[in-house]
């Protein structure tokens, strides 16, 4: 029989408690119903270990950096040593050859059964020479690893949404993993980065449960179902009127809304606001800076982070467009007029030669 | 007048006002083919349209408040009375061929040609049932002058021979006879003749020089002769020196309200070349509201430059008499109510003068509900009293006005038109009222103080 | 490449963009188009000189009915202040309207509580549907109102409802009501110069005009 | 620090009204526990909980006779409360952050007993180091 969770834990000197305490937090981070901990722990008590690939391409190691770097490695820790991380450039020792190798044959022995996360933007522009390992283009790679994989984790904006190698001009034609691969499942786990916690709870409940539902943006609506915005401990100065309009006025000072400042919590769908980052001290609000909208499609392209949501995007220049619009449009109404005058001249031209109205025999009357 | 009624004669024996709905009669002058009748109309409509009616068409909002104080809405609760809905297919024709977006909507032809039958049917709306009285110019939260947009509507009619009958026929004989009531020149020089030697007062006529040119009003010639004797004892008391003039005496001026405007133009300019030729240095209109309309507003704007006299109405001149010590009146012992009439008030501005007037006669003056600007119209102005089909309805009208006079409780009734009166008189013999209107100027003349004589 | 969130984009970009340019160009047409009509200047000897003040004063007195016309009109006439008031509320005081005014006009004032908002945008819906009733069943108006009429009522009515289904995320998910919102509101924006709308302008012309108009004659007006 | 400790925060006050339902809830499961033996569990960290719903939990269910430290994975605490078969358990990870925490209502949570593999590879240890003693003990 294959390997489980479970025994990883065991042989990692674990007890069954300490499994069964995983489980208790990894729900409670689900906001699972506590019946549900049971179920998963029993679930991946008896579930094979899986095996995991996890491919970088067009980012920034934040990711990964956001995921390994926690203060509490507890629980990322231990998902990364239970389940099976077969393969990540970075993280594991082996580097060239050996390390090419490890990936193929970890893949081959799970070929149709892994856990493919993929991290980052894929270039399309030039052949997809934009990036390239070991003599092969992220394209190519990433093609052949979602054909063995029993599902796709997108993490990050770049993988789930493009991200930053999108952002407009978007020089190496970059896009998201979705515009790369149609027929395999995948689930974004969209930020930059995004939670830790997020990210290991995510891949637990894939596994415990399968396809967690989502929305339409592909993203788990356990984490992704609400905007920052209403989550924010700082909505009811919203709701009273009270912003804060400088990064140094008395309303910044107060912890008020930071709508004015261009928050854009409103249209942010993350859960910062509930689980906040480093182990729930704070996140970005909390600290006085308005959300960016990180886990949001294009978030770098809509218009500037200090912006108002409700302002425009466009950096047109108001003056001169509307200015030319009121010329067009003093112009239009001139000829307009000028027209209209003609007409009546033209007209009582053609009264005045018509004289004064018909003459009083001509007269008769309908009933 | 007397020649339609034997063409279309009244069935006294029936109670007028029971017809609810006469049947739909249009009249028509000439012959012509629809299209060149509808060519007419929209060319005599769209002409004179400036910027400020362009405003008022571009302005409404279908808020109907309009209806609510006019008196034909008021009295029938038909909506087809609203003011604003009597220009419905003018306001069509405007955005067709004038307004700013009048190419974009006749290239995608968004707004219909309006029709000759739309035109029939609009005529007792534009006519029967509108004495210009500018009521709703007061109430509309646009400040539209809706009265104003009836006139240039009645020019598209008149231009297309749409006008209601009587009101035409009134028309041509004024504009044949240089009066609509036949009082011709020398209908005009046998009367006064009469009334010198009847009232032994002096009336000057055609006299070559003088400071005051006095004009008359025919409906007074012919009705109301005493009030041409009134006018002599006040301007001899006056020591003005004054004359009538018979190449310019008819103040009237039904042209307006057919919306003739070459008539139109012809009756003002008569005026005032006759006041030129006297050397006047004032023009006096009798007591009759659209005259004042037609030449103190109207008459320069057709002279094609500023009239080198002041026109005064005859009310306004007794106040300037008044003010300048000319004038002596003793008190009249009686309450008054003062009927404003629209054209002299409400569109002339006049409002204080008749009723300096009326303190100067040491009256109760006792002013009805609603008054000066917002007064009611009597019912019988903008040539509706001239149409015997618009009776029924004009009587309806005129009981608004009867009740508003009787609320007062006043023992007298004065108004200072003549228009007006004889619409009263009307009304009053329709409904066996026992009020009769009263002149302002005659009322002035009776109580003159008495000097030496 | 997320259908939901172009939408919004688009909304907040070009179609804002689109909307303030056909504004700005409509007005100036239609009001350019009838103020150089023909303007012959009125040749009648003044009774009252500056009557142009009277114009002025005109748009401010012609904002209440006369004693004389209230019995027939204050009720209806309330009920569309009322309207006009919410509305103005809405517009002005919601905080993320003034931030959008600011942007494209650089004009700023301090917003109103949300609460406040939400309350005057309930009773601006409220009293939009009593003039649509009033509207529909009224003789005088049912014979006068046109497309313009019923077609402007849903323009100004859509904005409102869309605001507060986003405000209170009723029926669907925030960004499409906000970018629905966003586009009703620009939609209204466009069509606002060709339509009876536009009175947000002319108001100020036609009552100057007849202010002037009648004041020139020493009338009451 | 200083310069932070200056910026006031005030977070949104949130009613102390959950509480009582959740007693409510607590009393229904200790029904069912008493008849059918259905264990149940209220995960306090998914609700809304203010400092006065705090309270008022700790208030009514009182300290019961059992304090257990657990620790697996960091700390964790169960400790009965003074309604018996309702037992407050806290996780915390190994920097001593609250990871979850919960009732429980139950004859013991089921972290407590000890599980039959662990046992073995408990026996199997104890086992060994018996074998090693042995043999070192000659």
């Amino acid at each position: 029989m294959d390997e489980t969770i479970l025994d990883a834990f065991r042989q990692n000197g674990l007890s069954r408690r300490a499994f069964l305490k995983f489980c208790a937090a990894t729900a409670s981070l689900l906001a699972l119903p506590p019946a549900a901990a049971a179920a998963m722990a029993e679930k991946l008590a008896s579930t094979p270990r899986p095996t995991v690939i996890y491919l970088s391409y067009q980012e920034c190691t934040g990711c990964l950096e956001s995921m390994t770097r926690s203060f509490s490695p507890t629980i990322e820790h231990l998902m990364f040593n239970s389940i099976s991380l077969a393969f990540n450039d970075t993280l594991q020792a082996a580097a060239g050859e050996a390390a090419e190798a490890a990936r193929k044959e970890a893949m081959r022995k799970a070929w149709g059964k892994y856990i493919l996360i993929v991290d980052g933007a894929v270039p399309m522009g030039a052949g997809g020479a934009y990036c390239v390992a070991a003599g092969q283009s992220a394209v190519d790679d990433l093609r052949h690893a979602a054909q063995g994989a029993a599902a796709i984790i997108a993490v990050g904006t770049c993988a789930a949404f493009g991200g930053v190698p999108y952002a407009a001009p978007n020089p190496t034609g970059a896009v998201p993993v979705s515009e790369v691969i149609r027929d395999r499942p995948i689930i974004n786990v969209s930020g930059c980065p995004p939670i830790p916690e997020v990210m290991t709870g995510v891949v637990v409940y894939y596994l415990s449960f399968g396809m967690p539902a989502l929305d339409r943006q592909g993203r788990p609506l356990t984490f992704y179902g609400n905007t920052i915005h209403d989550r924010c401990y700082r909505r009811p100065f919203y709701d009273e009127g009270r912003f804060a309009h400088t990064f140094d006025d008395e309303g910044a000072r107060n912890g008020w809304c930071l709508y004015e400042l261009g928050c854009k919590g409103p249209v942010t769908y993350n859960a910062c606001a509930t689980l906040k980052w480093n182990q729930g001290t704070s996140f970005p609000i909390q600290s006085g800076h308005g959300c960016l909208g990180c886990s949001e499609p294009d978030f770098w392209d809509k218009g500037g982070f200090y912006r108002p949501l409700p302002a425009a995007t466009g950096h047109w220049p108001r003056g001169e467009v509307l200015g030319g619009a009121a010329l067009g449009g003093t112009v239009v109404g001139v000829g307009a007029a000028a027209l209209a005058r003609s007409r009546q001249q033209a007209a009582a031209a053609k009264s005045a030669k018509e004289v004064s109205s018909p003459s009083p025999k001509e007269d008769s009357h309908e009933h | 007048m007397t020649g339609t009624d034997t063409q279309f004669p009244l069935e006294l024996n029936q109670p007028r006002l029971s017809i609810q709905k006469p049947e739909p009669r249009y009249d028509k002058q000439g012959e012509m083919a629809d299209t060149e009748r509808l060519d007419r109309a929209m060319r005599g409509f769209v002409k004179d349209f400036g910027a400020t009616a362009a405003l008022y068409m571009e302005s409404c909002v279908h808020c109907g408040q309009c209806a609510e104080v006019c008196q034909y809405y008021v009295q029938t609760g038909d909506p087809k009375y609203t003011p604003i809905w009597k220009l419905e297919p003018f306001k069509q024709a405007y955005k067709r061929e004038t307004g700013p977006f009048a190419p974009f909507f006749r290239l995608f032809n968004l707004k219909r040609r309006v029709t000759v039958r739309e035109l029939e049917e609009w005529q007792e709306l534009i006519y029967d049932s509108c004495t210009q009285c500018g009521r709703c110019t007061m109430v509309c939260p646009m400040g539209i002058d809706i009265a104003s947009l009836v006139g240039l509507a009645r020019h598209g009619m008149a231009a297309a021979g749409l006008v209601p009958h009587e009101l035409w026929a009134t028309v041509e004989r004024a504009k044949r006879e240089g009066s609509p009531l036949g009082a011709t020149p020398a209908v005009l020089k046998d009367r006064i003749a009469w009334l010198e030697d009847e009232h032994s007062v002096e009336i000057p006529l055609d006299r070559s020089q003088a400071d005051v040119l006095m004009t008359i009003s025919s409906i007074e010639v012919m009705k109301y002769p005493q009030s041409i004797v009134a006018l002599a004892r006040i301007m001899k008391r006056m020591g003005a020196s004054w004359t009538f003039r018979s190449d310019g005496y008819e103040a009237t001026n039904f042209s307006m309200f057919a919306g003739d405007q070459q008539g139109q133009r012809e009756a003002s300019l008569k005026l005032i070349e006759a006041a030129i030729a006297v050397g006047a240095s004032v023009l006096i209109l009798p007591e009759c509201g659209h005259a004042y309309q037609a030449l103190r507003w109207q008459g320069a704007n057709l002279y094609g430059k500023p009239l080198p006299f002041r026109v005064l109405q005859i009310a306004e001149y007794l106040a300037e008499g008044i003010r300048q010590g000319k004038l002596q009146l003793q008190p009249v012992q009686s309450s008054v109510t003062f009927h404003d009439p629209c054209q002299i008030v409400r569109r002339g501005g006049a409002t204080e003068a008749p009723r300096e007037v009326l303190r100067a006669l040491g009256v109760e003056l006792r002013e009805m509900d609603a008054h000066g600007a917002y007064n009611w119209c009597c019912g019988g102005g903008g040539g509706v009293v001239t149409i015997h089909r618009a009776d029924p309805l004009r009587y309806k009208t005129y009981q608004i006005k009867m009740q508003q006079v009787e609320d007062t409780g006043a023992e007298m009734l004065v108004s200072t038109c003549s228009n007006c009166r004889q619409t009263f008189d009307d009304g009053q013999a329709h409904f066996h009222w026992d009020k009769t209107a009263q002149s302002l100027l005659e009322l002035v003349a009776d109580h003159l103080v008495t000097e030496q004589e | 490449m997320s259908t939901e969130t172009d939408l919004l984009d688009f909304a907040r970009g070009p179609a804002l963009e689109a909307a303030l340019i056909i504004l700005v160009f409509g007005i100036f047409w239609r009001l350019v188009g009838v103020l150089a009509l023909r303007r012959p200047r009125d040749l009648s000897e003044p009774r009252v000189r500056h009557a142009w003040l009277g114009g002025v004063r005109t748009i401010f007195t012609r904002m209440w009915p006369r004693r004389e016309f209230r019995p027939r009109i204050l009720h209806w006439e309330m009920v569309s202040y009322v309207f006009h008031i919410g509305l103005a509320v809405v517009i002005l005081g919601l905080v993320p309207h003034i931030l959008l005014i600011r942007d494209i006009t650089g004009l700023s004032w301090p917003g109103l509580p949300t609460g406040v908002i939400t309350f005057a945008a309930g009773v601006a819906l409220i009293s939009l549907l009593a003039l649509l009733a009033h509207r529909a069943t009224h003789p005088v108006l049912r014979r006068i109102s046109n497309f313009d009429d019923y077609f402007s009522w849903l323009l100004v009515f859509t904005p409102l409802l869309t605001g507060l289904m986003a405000y209170y995320h009723l029926g669907g998910r925030y960004e499409d009501l906000l970018a629905m919102h966003m586009l009703s509101a620009e939609l209204l924006l466009a069509w606002l110069p060709f339509s009876k709308l536009a009175h947000t302008v002319l108001f100020l012309f036609s009552r100057g005009v007849t202010g002037t108009i009648y004041s020139r004659r020493g009338a009451q007006i | 620090m200083k310069m932070l400790d200056t910026i006031p925060i005030r977070p949104a006050p949130s009613p102390a009204a959950n509480a009582p339902a959740l007693l409510r809830e607590i009393a229904a499961a200790l029904d069912a526990l008493l008849l059918s033996g259905r264990r149940h569990c209220i995960d306090l960290g998914s609700l809304p909980l203010s400092t006065a719903d705090r309270d008022l939990l700790r208030e009514a269910l009182g300290t019961g006779e059992i304090r257990m430290e657990l620790v697996a994975l960091g700390s964790s605490r169960i400790e009965e409360t003074g309604v018996p078969g309702v037992w407050w358990v806290r996780h915390s990870s190994e920097d001593g952050i609250l990871l979850t925490e919960s009732l429980e209502i139950c004859h013991v949570p089921e972290i407590v007993p000890a599980d039959t593999t662990d046992i073995a590879n408990g026996l199997q240890r104890l086992r060994q180091a018996l074998a090693l003693r042995e043999s070192g003990g000659h």
